[in-house]
This record gives structure tokens, C-alpha cells and sequence, in this order.
């Protein structure tokens, strides 16, 4: 295959190009948080974190740490002026009641009708767990996804219907992905870029919907379209 | 770059649309936005819902408002305030509509909308006429009446201090429903005291984070 | 009669008096607001107030009022050290939510189960006002109310049912009047004081439910019992 | 006088019955009161209902009640951290009962607890297996789930300082569950790192008021 996937970093620089300046965004754990590293500076994000946090730093240099100022993920982070402090239930306000522009989730799978499902497999060994991914799903006016194309045995994670337990129904806006972006559009998923060199036909069969593509379709590459 | 700041009144309220439901704090004379209101008076829109605790005093603010026939709708607790003659004229002759809401239910209303909650039982007024024919269900063994979310298009709303982020502290009881209505409304407009430099407002004790405040304009009170 | 009916005062003494050290106490506007300027510089009490405050003051001197530090009735008051402001959401949690000891409330009526009407007369042509009424009744762990035995034209505003518009059903605990204290028990109103030099058959008269007498009346007097 | 400072973490725990429901702050070690965990191990109630977001993490605070025996049911958002070794093993045995909350809605329930509400509905979880048999209604063209109240007996709250009248300051991501969960228990019982005296903290600034408060204990962290 000619196609060279997108690593972490140039999937997190292709999400952080769609965020505007001023927006108020909250990032998931684990790979989104990468989104945090690579936004342009000359833009101001303000990061929320659901544990009480609205100005979310960076995190702190090594001993610098304080054990009261952590993120989601119970990392350190720093506050950077203009930062502030709420308890739970505010900060639960914010992210249901639609005042996070923008949040970029991780998933298990995807839908073609924006349906998330990023809390739960169908391994029943492990307890169930969920945090917050509910919240901000149902929440922020827009859901951006940040996940690989397909799983690490290489089936599709975007799908007609998620399998596995819907986090919630038809809230995705747009998915980026190693080989891609989508967005969920009312007749279904369009694509809006491609990883170079890689044919549409080969899209479709790593893709577990009907794909269309935009008329202008770019080209995604490690450097950025 | 953010920067919530407004040079102007008129710039604050700029935008605000005929038939708007606005949010308007203040308890008693403490916290009105008496300035963003005169700025809707002189925008012009009309047609207007406000949501208050009280129904204006004397000839300014939502009195005034009401004076100019601006003004549909009211909701509120508490319109019988001394003082508040233009309402209860205009009330009198059938000339404006009032929903009269508990003030607990009020604010409540008002904070499940900023909260994205689709409502509420509460205990308050289940046993009075003002549970109307809102559903009325018995739990833990005591009635309760739901209550509806309370969402404006705008919040017209007083604080003491701003930075351009738009974070808000208030002043002592003056802050009544401010930090509710910031949350309840579409556009949030607010006037300040004063504006002071990003990172002045200590992170522990901002009551309203910018993230609820659209607008911020200095008025010197 | 030879009966003299208690001044507004000597009823909020007597009122006072039953109000523990370190209660949280919600004065209703009008007549209760008596209560905070008599009970004993013993007692620690903190006082709340609808609009926000608890550890409301005393009046400020002559001079030193703040137009935004003003209580539920509109006039100014003051800050005790120990003192705290929040926003009418979380005020109102601290009444409807079962957290004030004791709130003292006027009452146009009250009825022999504790039904309470204080907001609203058959009067219609003014418009209906209700303020914070309803949530301290449901709310307050205790609700008692201060208010003159009769209508100025002499009717009982203690009856079996209440012909007022209800403020909450079954909340009141004990009533004050000019001319008695009695508590709402479980088969109805039991008289706990009665006005010196007044008969039991006076005061049943001009109370418009059935009376029962405790076994230890006390009598009410200026002074106190 | 009002003073609700006690001289220990066992005088600040004493009278803890079993099968209490009690609510712990914290969310991953930030805001955890240690400290007042450690008294309940020591003071032996038993049958315990646990809410907290996350199920303790390796032989401290929540773990070791698991790992004692002491918990009957968890009432959590996220169970799964690092760590959570106890609580998975007597899980994966069937020797403790889970019920998962969605984080913001664990937040909503407590705080419906303490404001007197009878619940209220929610999108959170809506489409998915924890609205399990829970009444749904469409609201706004958008399915909501009803949540109940969510009372503890004993709440177990980290704050920074406190005063005689039990007013709380928080330290930033500390903070979290605190201010809800003293909300809604029948007793609030807080560790702070310092006492101050009253008048000290501003009263701008002051997170929990002290009527919510019933013992504080001075640890020093």
C-alpha cells in the first residue's frame, strides 16, 4: 500500500487546524490530549477539564507538580492568567448545558448517523466505566472524534451501527482519523480529506458505511494539506 | 485572542432581536443592570418576555421598559414591590401577561437550562394554585410539581469585575441571579464596574467563568 | 376583656425564646424581622437571607448603608464576621433543600394541620406577588409562624381549613399569636400558652378550629412566663 | 456559640452506623479526604454504601474499606483507575455491588439531594444501557433520562480552611465533589489543612457556607 497512515501527532495538528481561535474546548483522555500539544499558539484556547478547570496549562517542569492541580486523566497540569476554579457540578454545567465549543473524543466506534460509543467494549471481564465521556458527548455543541481508521486487526471502527454500547445517539460531527476526515451529514458520512495516496475504493473497503466525498476533497499528508 | 470587552452600552446590547425572551438580574434595586436595561429602552426592540424577581420601581429600569409597552410578557415572583405602579397599571388594564414563578422555582428554572437538564421536580408550590396543570407526582412520599427549564436569549446582567476572558465577580448581595442568568441565556451581556488585566481576579474566587459571559461593558457603578 | 393582647414585640420575644444557640435562622419580611432584633446577644445565631447572605446583620448606622447589601425586605443590613455571600441558585438550595433550623413567617392563615397561606388574599385586583414564600415552607426544618390571632375586624385566621390560597400543605409547626402559642399536632392544635386573663373559652372563640389544651399551660405575659 | 471543630479524626467520624451511605470527595488523589477514610477503618462501621467518583487506588483510602470488607456497594463514575486492584478483584468475585453513574449525572443526583429537588431529567446517558429501565421522555425533541436524588448520611469532604461556623475554602482541582457532597448528607464532616479564625476568610470567597457543615477536623494537609 502507498498510503502512509498519519501518526498521533499529525492526526492531533489536522484536529487542532478546525479549532478556532477563542474557542472553550475540552479534550478526552488519552489521544486527544495530544490535540493540546500542537494547537498554534497564536491562537487562545481555553481548556476545560471536568474535574473544576477552565485555562488549563500545560503541564508543570518536573518538580514543579502540584498534586491538587490535575487534569481528567489525573496528570499534572498548570493554570495558566485568566484560569479558574469551580466545584463539579458547575463544571458539569458547563460541559451538558452547551458551553464547550468544541470537545475531541477518543472512540471504540463510530457511527454513520454520529452515534459514539467510547465507554464500553462487550469484554465483560473488566467493570464498566464511564467518567464523564456522557456528558460531553450529549454536551458540547461540537463532537469532533480523534481515533484510528480501524482497529489494530484492521476492521473498520466506523460503522452503519456501533456494536458496541452507544455512549450517545447522533452527536458526532466530524472524525479524524489516520486515513481520513468525515463528517456526518445528513445522508451520511462525507469524506473531507485523505491520507496521500491512498484510492477512495481503499477508503471505502477500511470503512463499515457508505462513504461519498466532498466535491474538493484534500489531501491529507504529515506536513498538512 | 479573546476579548469580551464592549466600548459601549449600545454595543452590549447591539443585535437584540424583537420578541426576545431577556433575562434581567437584580433583587430589589442590588444588581439591576440598570444601564444594559436603558440600552435595550434606546435599541428599540420590542415585544420583549422578561424574566426579573421583581416587576421595576419607579419610572427606570424594566419599569420603564414596561412604561414604552416594550414589554409582553413578564415572568417573575415578585412584581408588587413599592414602586413598581407601570406594571401593575399596565397588569390591571390586561395590557401585559404575567407568569408568576416561586423564586426558588425561578432560578432553579433558569439554572437547568444553563445546565442542559430538560427539568425538575420540586416541592415548592406543589400544594398551591401556581402548580396549575403542571404534573404533580408524589415522591418520597410528598408531592412535588414539574418545573420546565427557563432558558433567555439574552442575560442582562450586573457584575463588579471583569477581565477581557470575561470572568465575573460580584459584590455582596448585589449578586442574586447574575451567575444563574449568565449560564440560562444564548448571549450573555454584562456591566461592570470596572475592568481589571487577565490574571487579576484571584482563580479561587471567580464566581462566573468567561465561558458563560459573551459581553462585557465598563459603566463605572 | 381583661386580657391585654401582646405588642408585636413581646411575641417576637416569645418567639426568641424558643429559637436554640446556634441555629440558622430565616426571618420572613414583615413582622417576623422583629424576632432578629430581640433575640438574646447569648445565643449565636446566623441569619440568612433569600437574596443571598447568611450572616446577616443589624442595620447599618446612619449614613453607612450599602445599596447591595440590603435583605429579603429590600433595606439595608449589615455583614457579621463569619459571613458569606452566594448567588439565589445555591440560597435557595439552602431553603428548599432542608438546611434552615428555623424560619419565622407571617401568615394571612393557618390552618389546624399546618396548612399555611401567606401569599395571597381573595383580593384580585391586585397582582398575585409570591417571592420566596413557598420554598422557605417546604424547606425550613422548622416553620413557625408569628402573626396576630384575628383579622383586624376580628375573624380567626386559625382555622380548620384555610379559605386563602395555599402557601404549603401540613409545614407549620407552631403558631404566636398576640394571644397564644400553639403547636400543630398530629390531631390537631394543642395550646402550649395563653395570654394572662384570658379564658380558654375566649380564646377558643375567637379560633376558628378545635382546641386542646396542654397539661402544663403556661401563661404569656410582657415579661414572659 | 457555634463551633463545629473537633479535636479528632475519630471524634469527627464517631456515631458512623452501619450501612451508612457515605459520600467521599475526591477525584483521582485530588480532594481524597485521606485522612477521614482512615478514621472510618479504624472506627469499624461496616455494610457500607460508598459514592465517589473513582474506587480508591491501592491500599489507601477507599481501597482498604473494600479490602476490609467494609463496603457493600459502590456508587461511581469510574471505577477503572489505575490501581483500583481491590475493587476489581471483589468485583470479578461478585463480592461488591456496582451501580455506574455517569460523572455529571453523580454530580446532579447529590446535588438534587441537598437543593430539595425530586429529580430531574437528563440527556446524559439517555441512548445508552444506564438508562437501564429509568423513565425516558423526549424533551425538546431530545430523549432524557430521570435521575433521583442521591442523599448520603455522611459526607467525607477535604477542604483547604475552614472557621468555627464550618465556612470551607477549596484548593483549585481539589475542590470537585466537595461543595456538592456537603451538601447532601445528613452530616458533613470535613478535614481541612488549617483552621482560621472567623472573619478570616472573605466572605466573596467563601465555597461552602457553614450551614452545610457539621465537624471539621484540622490534619494538616
Amino acid at each position: 500500500m502507498t498510503a502512509a497512515r498519519l501518526s498521533p501527532v499529525e492526526v492531533a495538528n489536522r484536529v487542532a487546524r478546525d479549532i478556532p481561535d477563542g474557542s472553550y474546548v475540552n479534550l478526552g483522555i488519552g489521544l486527544p490530549t495530544l490535540v493540546g500539544d500542537v494547537v498554534s499558539a497564536e491562537k487562545e484556547i481555553v481548556f476545560h477539564s471536568e474535574n473544576g478547570i477552565l485555562g488549563m496549562g500545560p503541564a508543570p517542569a518536573p518538580g514543579l507538580e502540584d498534586p491538587e492541580l490535575i487534569n481528567a486523566g489525573k496528570q499534572p497540569v498548570t493554570l495558566v492568567p485568566g484560569g479558574a476554579f469551580f466545584h463539579h457540578t458547575d463544571s458539569f454545567t458547563i460541559m451538558r448545558g452547551g458551553h464547550i465549543d468544541v470537545t475531541v473524543l477518543g472512540a471504540f466506534q463510530v457511527s454513520e448517523d454520529g452515534d459514539l460509543a467510547n465507554w464500553a467494549t462487550d469484554d465483560a471481564r473488566m467493570p464498566p466505566a464511564v467518567g464523564g465521556a456522557m456528558d460531553l458527548a450529549v454536551g458540547a455543541k461540537r463532537v469532533l472524534v480523534l481515533m484510528t481508521h480501524t482497529t489494530v486487526d484492521g476492521r473498520p471502527k466506523i460503522l452503519r451501527r456501533c456494536t458496541y454500547p452507544l455512549t450517545a445517539a447522533r452527536v458526532v460531527h466530524r472524525v479524524y482519523t489516520d486515513l481520513a476526515v468525515l463528517d456526518v451529514g445528513p445522508s451520511g458520512l462525507v469524506v473531507r480529506d485523505v491520507v496521500a495516496g491512498l484510492p477512495r475504493a481503499e477508503l471505502q473497503r477500511l470503512t463499515g458505511a457508505p462513504l461519498t466525498f466532498a466535491d474538493d476533497v484534500a489531501t491529507l499528508s504529515p506536513a498538512g494539506p | 485572542m479573546i476579548d469580551k470587552r464592549v466600548a459601549s452600552t449600545a454595543a452590549a446590547v447591539a443585535g437584540l432581536a424583537d420578541g426576545s425572551t431577556v433575562l434581567v438580574g437584580g433583587f430589589g434595586a442590588a444588581g439591576v443592570p440598570v444601564e444594559l436595561v436603558h440600552a435595550v429602552l434606546e435599541q428599540g426592540a420590542r415585544d420583549l418576555t422578561i424574566v426579573t424577581n421583581n416587576a421595576g420601581s419607579g419610572e427606570g429600569d424594566v419599569a420603564a421598559l414596561i412604561r414604552e409597552r416594550r414589554v409582553r410578557k413578564i415572568i417573575c415572583s415578585y412584581p408588587r414591590s413599592a414602586g413598581s405602579v407601570w406594571f401593575e397599571q399596565f397588569w390591571a388594564a390586561g395590557e401585559i401577561e404575567l407568569e408568576l414563578v416561586p423564586q426558588g422555582t425561578l432560578s432553579e428554572r433558569m439554572r437547568a437550562a444553563g445546565a442542559g437538564l430538560g427539568g425538575f421536580f420540586t416541592p415548592t408550590g406543589a400544594d398551591s394554585l401556581l402548580a396549575g396543570d403542571k404534573e404533580v407526582r408524589v415522591i418520597g412520599g410528598r408531592r412535588h410539581v414539574f418545573e420546565q427549564p427557563l432558558p433567555g436569549d439574552v442575560a442582562l446582567v450586573k457584575a463588579f469585575r471583569a477581565d477581557r476572558w470575561g470572568n465575573l465577580v460580584y459584590r455582596a448581595a448585589a449578586r442574586n441571579f447574575g451567575p444563574t442568568m449568565a449560564t440560562a441565556a444564548a448571549l450573555t451581556v454584562v456591566q461592570v464596574r470596572e475592568f481589571v488585566e487577565l490574571g487579576a481576579l484571584d482563580p479561587e474566587c471567580v464566581v462566573t467563568p468567561g465561558v458563560f459571559v459573551d459581553r462585557v461593558v465598563e459603566v463605572g457603578v
